[in-house]
């Protein structure tokens, strides 16, 4: 099969790699660029445990081809931090307790993140629930999570209050 | 495992026609994929050449005017939908269908064409659409043509669309006057796709009589079906709840669902009945609030 | 009245308790003893389990019962 | 997954049973089929394909007649194989014949369907629904052919 | 709550391992790479029962890319295993199947390439020659005389049977005014790790194997793998990295873990399998579905007399877990309740379906939701108050479950008292909304040793640096449940440092003590006892420095706490520890300072140490006509003894409450013809975030003489009382008794239909 070539940004990094055209995004993520934060948990795009951002949009990793993203940017777990500190989701998260076992963090770290940018301030607590309804966690039930996502929309986090 | 393809990326709408027009059965059409990749991944569908028309900028966009009414090409995403000022003001129940579809990521990347190409019975937008009086705007090498969306299913999974067809376009008339649609799945996870659907479209006249009614079930048959008989049983009088009822016992009649682990036909055909009312009234009671 | 198994000579409170262990139990050695006394475990154990009352291990008791002067 | 029904032709019942025997009634009347053969007195090989949407399979089955009481009552059992093993199938089913007066005979059939694989596991609510289909598509097949012959 | 008297302990940390989870550093065993990795894929059985008469790979070894495949008849040793290692009978799984397949998914062959698409493709080109069988997957079916024998030597298919017994049942029934039995019926529920079983093989030519693998309990891999590939177990090294969950299920040997080493042992290169969410379902177990017969014998003014249960399991293909959960069955319907007198008969039945085995709650959940049900209706019959007839045969502290437990400590009648102040203050709800009630109670930990264990239950070694900074080594396994964090706070409140000073290693069978693992709600009981011991072991060797050190006169006692050693009588005399550290090294020859710690219960009864306390309510909103349940509210009153992490806690509690709200409603697992129906997500439904509801958690006070600082378990029990909480609301909002569980919301609108149409009659 002739390989493709890629070109896309990964956590501001560029990237050009070729590629089967058939790889999924969360392949190439995890087997070609070598990040693997990004998890997989199921082969039928219901579990979220991939969602990385797609130029600012959360999708899941294992919905998408690889070559669909050319020239797109890519943000994934690992690009979360910055200089070495933390994004205001990823404390929220260790400040609520927010995961178990973590396999399905980066996932929910990325939902967040997304929804957060899209919606800093949240109506409803059944807004953020609904938000996170494309990530499956089987540990925590996920009340700490939408706790976490609810002190970062409430500004607890903002630099000015830490 | 996905089987290996060669993957074809035309920059142009006429490029991709001419693609299809090539390669006819031998190749797929793969917008956001949402669907599509879940069976690609099982090993179901196989396929010699991709053509992914997710970037065919031309076909994403949303455009309503009070005399054309709403016209929304194939590449926008669900998000786009859900987020549309204009959408929200004159089809809040396609804003409505679009919140309950899947999850954000699905409907981040997700389109509205793709999904309705992909013909499964149990989709949210084609049951509302369908109620909305929509047509799909389908286009080959050889010309362009519409499909009233109530025609454009034959079977589970197949459509009218000819081999080297492509859906191009959804095309919903203007809202007409004291109309209101409104549509529930039931299901147990609100993400999950209905174990059954039902979308309602009541048009009343001034003296709250039934001048209309679209009544279309998803997932109770091989395609999303219109339920005629029900339709009847309101149009034409002054809506009760007694005929509400009764409607829902035809539609619950009417319908053909298959039985599978998630539910029994007994009980999809209960589920009809149920929701057929609830919605019907839902309609109506909406439709005597507007002008 | 203490009685011991005929198997694996563990001292129970009564017979049907030691029915009970045997049962319970339900190794080789314990089931093998039962075809000696001519019973069927595996349906006796049936019978106790879907019909009310404790049949099956009054009967196996009892059988406890007669095998006990040759144990001692 | 069970299929039954029954429905009822004009026909003799001899001529009924002979007639349901042959391969090329079954091959003519099951959609899809694309090939009946006769292996021995009671072994049938057969290839089925069917589609539904973009998801194509195609089964290779080898079916065995258990029971033979013409002309009333037959048993078969097969097992087959989508050709790109997406899935694994069996089947059993009991066919009767009954006269019911006025030269009518009843048919009707009980059949027992287990897939696994691919195809069972994941498009369980597909394949029920195609299956519906084509056992009533075989029914109306065969009822004409049998108009036709008789 | 109560002044906190401790500096680390019931305190809000950070998780010792967040920092690496919440920025994706965390590497599962789904991550590892070797160097020269090969991928491995099992061919798994498409029939429930069935002979293998030959196995035909030469064409799969032909395909390109291909290096080796593996059968169980010619490279394994054929050896049957079982995690009830004393019971020879009851060790009767390959794991690699050598001439017989019993379930849909049990391995027949395994492929090694060098990508897992090539060995995926191979798997095709395998052909196996089966004789089809007979089957049967349903446990009464399987009892029947003339079933299919599954297993040789095991008429009628019964695997295993418990008993468990006290008083005179008959007499007890005489005694009764009013007695009731039903008849109930319980599904399985599937683990649903979010990391699937996944494991890397290494196997070097002198004989050391290395096993990378998402496991709960190392020490059990290390010694189950030697004992079925014939190695010695100290030549085993068995690592788990970060466990994506457990849940019970990740602690029998499995097929990654098996055929990854049979694999590389067979090419002596690694050979990492990681299993699909498909083959997750059909090839890995699940909790065991159960028929239930209850009856329930109480005095007119709601004095329980007698109890008698009946029960069929369904085992599927091999024992596992799955006869200890028939024991804890037994002895957990019991709870929380004094009976005169009671009497369980617990059958396990061999079928050709998905073994069955532990999952949280261990069969516990089946039981409650029967035990909890039945009280209801039957305070309802007898027009009680259903919470005061708890309260009234509830256990209290001091009591003795006869011949079996001895209950220490117990806050059971605060939690009713705690919930029915929540019930009351809810006041008079909405139409077809109502609240359920549920009780239950758990253990701490197993006092089980059917593994034949030759080591400690629990040990810790706790390693002291010149610098202050400690490694803590346990056997104990993080999961997710928190336990690294658990164990880090209680040795740090032990030795009287800060808890950024503990490292937590452990999950690594070379360098941790040997330990049973992470089952049974065993880590903060057992596993801290350890790790307090080891700790104190470990201040007593600095505290004799400090007192050479220090010159107090020999009558007075010294302490740590937060870094501070002191006279107690005067705690402002004292020394940094951190300087300690540094001077005690030096008059030990330079050699750190090492407590040891282990445990292991004895004279504590037949099952547990220690038992916590549960009540469980739900709000809960019925569509009858549809049969969909809105969860609105869930409060929790638990009693864990002290608290140790309360964020990991909390986190427990809901994170049980999630399944267990599963195993009542929404996880349906059906089987048809010895098949999962649903093996995947779209098909098999998880709780998502909309419909989680609000948990609020009362902590009881209460203090375990046993536990370490008096604590005990949290966050398996809680699995137990949701299902039968959910059947009392749907029984408070519509009169409907719901036998089965799940309970589906078809079977609801059925019932409500049936009930309505017999009202019209």
């Amino acid at each position: 099969m002739e390989k493709k070539l890629l070109r896309f940004t990964v956590n501001e990094a560029p990237y050009e790699i070729y590629v089967n055209p058939k790889t999924l995004l969360v392949e190439a993520i995890r087997d070609h660029v070598g990040l693997t934060g990004t998890k997989r948990g199921c082969e039928t795009v219901s579990c979220g445990a991939c969602t990385v951002m797609v130029d600012g949009m959360a999708v899941k990793g294992c919905s998408v081809l690889a070559m669909q993203v050319d020239g797109m940017k890519i943000t994934t777990v690992e690009g979360l931090e910055k200089n070495g500190k933390l994004d205001p989701i990823q404390t929220a998260f260790l400040d609520e307790g927010a995961f178990q076992c973590g396999f399905c963090t980066s996932g929910m770290l990325m939902s967040a993140k997304a929804f957060l940018d899209e919606t800093p301030k949240p109506k409803d607590e059944m807004e953020i629930r609904r938000a996170m309804e494309g990530n499956l966690c089987r540990c925590t039930g996920y009340n700490a999570i939408i706790r976490a996502i609810d002190a970062v929309a409430k500004g607890n986090y903002r630099e000015d209050k830490q | 495992m996905i089987h290996d393809f060669t993957y074809l990326q035309p920059g142009s709408v006429k490029e991709a026609l001419a693609m299809l027009a090539e390669h006819k059965d031998d190749c797929k059409v793969i917008c956001g994929g949402q669907s599509l990749l879940i069976v690609m991944r099982q090993g179901l569908v196989q396929t010699e050449y991709l053509i992914d028309i997710k970037g065919l900028n031309e076909l994403n966009y949303i455009k309503y005017d009070d005399k054309g009414g709403l016209k929304i090409g194939a590449t926008t995403t669900h998000r786009a939908i859900e987020k549309s000022d204009v959408i929200a003001k004159k089809y809040p129940v396609l804003v409505d269908m679009e919140h309950k579809l899947a999850s954000i990521q699905v409907r981040n990347w997700g389109t509205i064409g793709g999904n309705l190409a992909h013909a499964d019975s149990a989709g949210d937008p084609a049951p509302v659409l369908t109620a909305l009086n929509a047509t799909v705007k389908v286009g080959s090498a050889k010309g362009e043509r519409t499909i009233p969306l109530d025609e454009f299913y034959t079977d589970l999974f197949e459509t009218a669309m000819e081999p080297g067809e492509l859906v191009l376009e959804v095309q919903v008339p203007a809202p007409a006057p004291k109309t209101a649609t409104a549509y529930q799945k039931f299901n147990l996870l609100e993400s999950d796709q209905g174990i059954v659907a039902v979308a309602v479209s009541i048009t009343i006249d001034a003296g709250g009589t039934c001048k209309e009614a679209r009544i279309v079930l998803g997932n109770a048959a091989s395609t999303s079906i219109r339920a005629k008989n029900a339709e009847a049983v309101l149009v034409g009088k002054k809506l009760t709840d007694a005929l509400f009822e009764k409607a829902g016992e035809a539609a619950s009649q009417e319908c053909e669902p298959v039985g599978d682990i998630h539910a029994s036909e007994e009980y999809r055909r209960h589920l009809i009945g149920v929701l057929t009312r609830r919605m019907a009234k839902a309609a109506f009671e909406q439709a005597k609030k507007m002008g | 009245m203490s009685v011991i198994c005929p198997v694996c000579k563990k001292v129970k409170k009564n017979p049907v308790d030691c029915a009970r262990h045997m049962f319970g139990t339900g190794d080789k050695p314990h089931r093998a003893w039962f075809e000696t006394q001519g019973l069927s475990f595996i349906d006796l154990l049936l019978d106790q389990a879907t019909q009310p009352g404790n049949k099956s291990y009054e009967l196996v008791g009892g059988y406890v019962e007669k095998a006990q002067k040759d144990l001692t | 997954m069970i299929i039954e029904g029954s429905f009822t032709v004009k026909a003799p019942i001899q001529k009924l049973w002979d007639m349901l025997l042959q391969p090329e009634t079954l091959a003519a009347c099951l959609p899809g089929a694309e090939k009946i053969e006769k292996i021995d007195e009671t072994t049938y090989d057969a290839v089925m394909k069917q589609k539904v949407g973009p998801i194509k399979v195609k089964l290779a089955f080898r079916n065995k007649l258990t029971n033979i009481q013409p002309p009333t009552h037959l048993e078969l059992e097969g097992e087959g194989e989508d050709v790109t093993k997406l899935g694994h199938i069996k089947q059993k089913t009991i066919v009767d014949l009954k006269e019911v007066g006025d030269g009518q005979v009843e048919v009707s059939y009980k059949s027992d369907v287990s897939m696994v694989g691919k195809l069972a596991m994941f498009g369980d609510r597909i394949m029920k629904s195609k299956a519906k289909d084509v056992e009533k598509e075989f029914t109306k097949n065969l009822q004409e052919k049998m108009k036709s012959v008789v | 709550m109560s002044e906190n008297k401790y500096s680390v302990l019931n305190t809000r940390v950070h998780n010792v391992d967040g920092h690496a989870k919440v920025t994706g550093r965390a590497t599962y065993t789904f991550d590892v790479t070797l160097p020269g990795m090969l991928y491995g894929k099992i061919l798994r059985s498409p029939h429930p029962h069935a002979k293998i008469l030959k196995i035909d790979y030469s064409e799969a070894l032909k395909f390109p890319g291909v290096i080796a495949v593996v059968t169980g008849k010619e490279d394994t040793l054929g050896v049957k295993q079982g995690i009830w290692r004393r019971y020879k009978d009851l060790c009767d799984e390959a794991i690699l199947t050598v001439d017989k397949v019993r379930y849909i998914g049990e391995p027949v062959a395994a492929v090694a390439a060098v990508s897992e698409e090539i060995a995926e493709q191979a798997l095709d080109l395998i052909n196996v020659d089966y004789e089809v069988l007979p089957f049967v997957d349903d446990p009464m079916e399987a009892i029947k005389k003339d079933a299919p024998l599954i297993h040789e030597g095991f008429e009628r298919n019964v695997n295993v049977t418990r008993q468990i017994s006290w008083g005179d049942v008959e007499e007890a029934f005489e005694e009764a005014e009013y007695v009731r039995e039903d008849w109930f019926k319980l599904g399985g529920q599937h683990h649903m790790c979010m990391e699937t079983r996944a494991a890397v093989a290494n196997y070097t030519p002198d004989g050391k194997l290395t096993i990378y693998t998402s496991t709960q309990s190392a020490y059990y891999h290390q010694a189950l793998l030697a004992g079925v590939l014939g190695l010695r177990e100290g030549n085993i090294r068995v690592l788990a990295p970060y466990v994506g969950g457990g849940f019970g299920g990740k602690f029998e040997l499995d097929g990654a873990q098996f055929c990854a080493s049979v694999l590389s042992m067979k090419c002596c290169k690694p050979v990492k399998v990681v299993f699909s969410r498909e083959e997750d379902f059909i090839a890995s177990k699940r909790r065991t579905p159960m028929y239930y017969y209850v009856r329930t014998g109480v005095k007119k003014d709601g004095t329980f007399c007698a109890r008698e249960a009946k029960v069929f399991t369904n085992g599927g293909a091999y024992t596992g877990m799955g006869a200890t959960a028939l024991y804890l069955t037994g002895f957990f319907h019991s709870f929380p309740y004094r009976w005169k007198a009671y009497r369980y008969d617990g059958y396990r039945v061999y079928t050709n379906s998905l073994p069955s085995t532990s999952m949280r709650g261990f069969g516990a959940p089946q039981a409650m939701f029967c035990s909890e049900q039945q009280i209801e209706w039957i305070a309802n019959d007898l027009g009680l108050d259903p919470i005061e007839m708890r309260r009234k045969n509830g256990h209290y502290e001091g009591y003795e479950v006869p011949g079996q437990a001895t209950i220490a400590s117990c806050g059971l009648d605060q939690a009713l008292t705690a919930i029915q102040k929540w019930k009351t203050s809810k006041g008079k709800l909405p139409k077809n909304r109502a609240i359920g009630i549920s009780a239950a109670g758990f253990m701490s930990g197993g006092i089980f040793n059917w593994f034949d264990s030759p080591y400690s239950f629990s040990s810790a070694v706790v390693t002291i640096n010149h610098d202050g900074t400690v490694e803590l080594h346990v056997g104990a396994q993080e999961i997710g449940q928190g336990s690294s964090t658990t164990l880090a706070m209680i040795c740090a409140e032990a030795l009287g440092v800060k808890l950024e000073d503990i490292k937590v290693h452990m999950g690594d069978t070379d360098h941790s003590p040997a330990d049973l693992g992470a089952w049974g709600s065993r880590q903060t009981l057992m596993a801290g006892n350890a790790t307090k011991m080891a700790a104190e072991d470990a201040k007593k060797q600095l505290l004799e420095f400090a007192n050479a050190k220090l010159g107090f006169n020999i009558i007075y006692d010294l302490d740590i706490k937060q870094g501070w050693v002191y006279n107690v009588a005067r705690p402002e005399r004292g020394m940094s520890y951190y300087d300690l550290c540094k001077e005690a090294l030096r008059g030990k020859e330079g050699q750190r300072i090492i407590g040891r710690g282990f445990y292991t219960p004895r004279r504590k009864g037949m099952i547990s140490p220690a038992y916590s306390y549960m009540v469980q309510g739900l709000d809960v909103e019925i569509d009858p006509e549809t049969g969909y349940l809105k969860i609105h509210e869930s409060v929790t009153a638990h009693d864990c003894g002290q608290p140790i992490n309360t964020l990991g806690l909390i986190g427990q509690l809901e994170g049980a409450a999630s399944m267990a709200i599963g195993f009542g409603y929404y996880e349906y697992l059906p089987v048809e013809d010895g098949k999962i129906m649903n093996p995947n997500l779209v098909d098999y439904k998880l709780i998502r975030a909309p419909e989680m509801p609000s948990c609020q958690v009362i902590e009881i006070d209460t203090y375990e003489p046993e536990g370490p600082y008096g604590a005990k378990e949290a966050g398996e029990g809680l699995t137990n009382p949701h299902a039968a909480a959910l059947g009392n609301a749907i029984f408070y909002a519509t009169g409907l008794q719901m036998k089965e569980a799940p309970i589906r919301a078809e079977a609801i609108a059925k019932a409500w239909k049936e009930k309505n149409e017999k009202a019209k009659k």
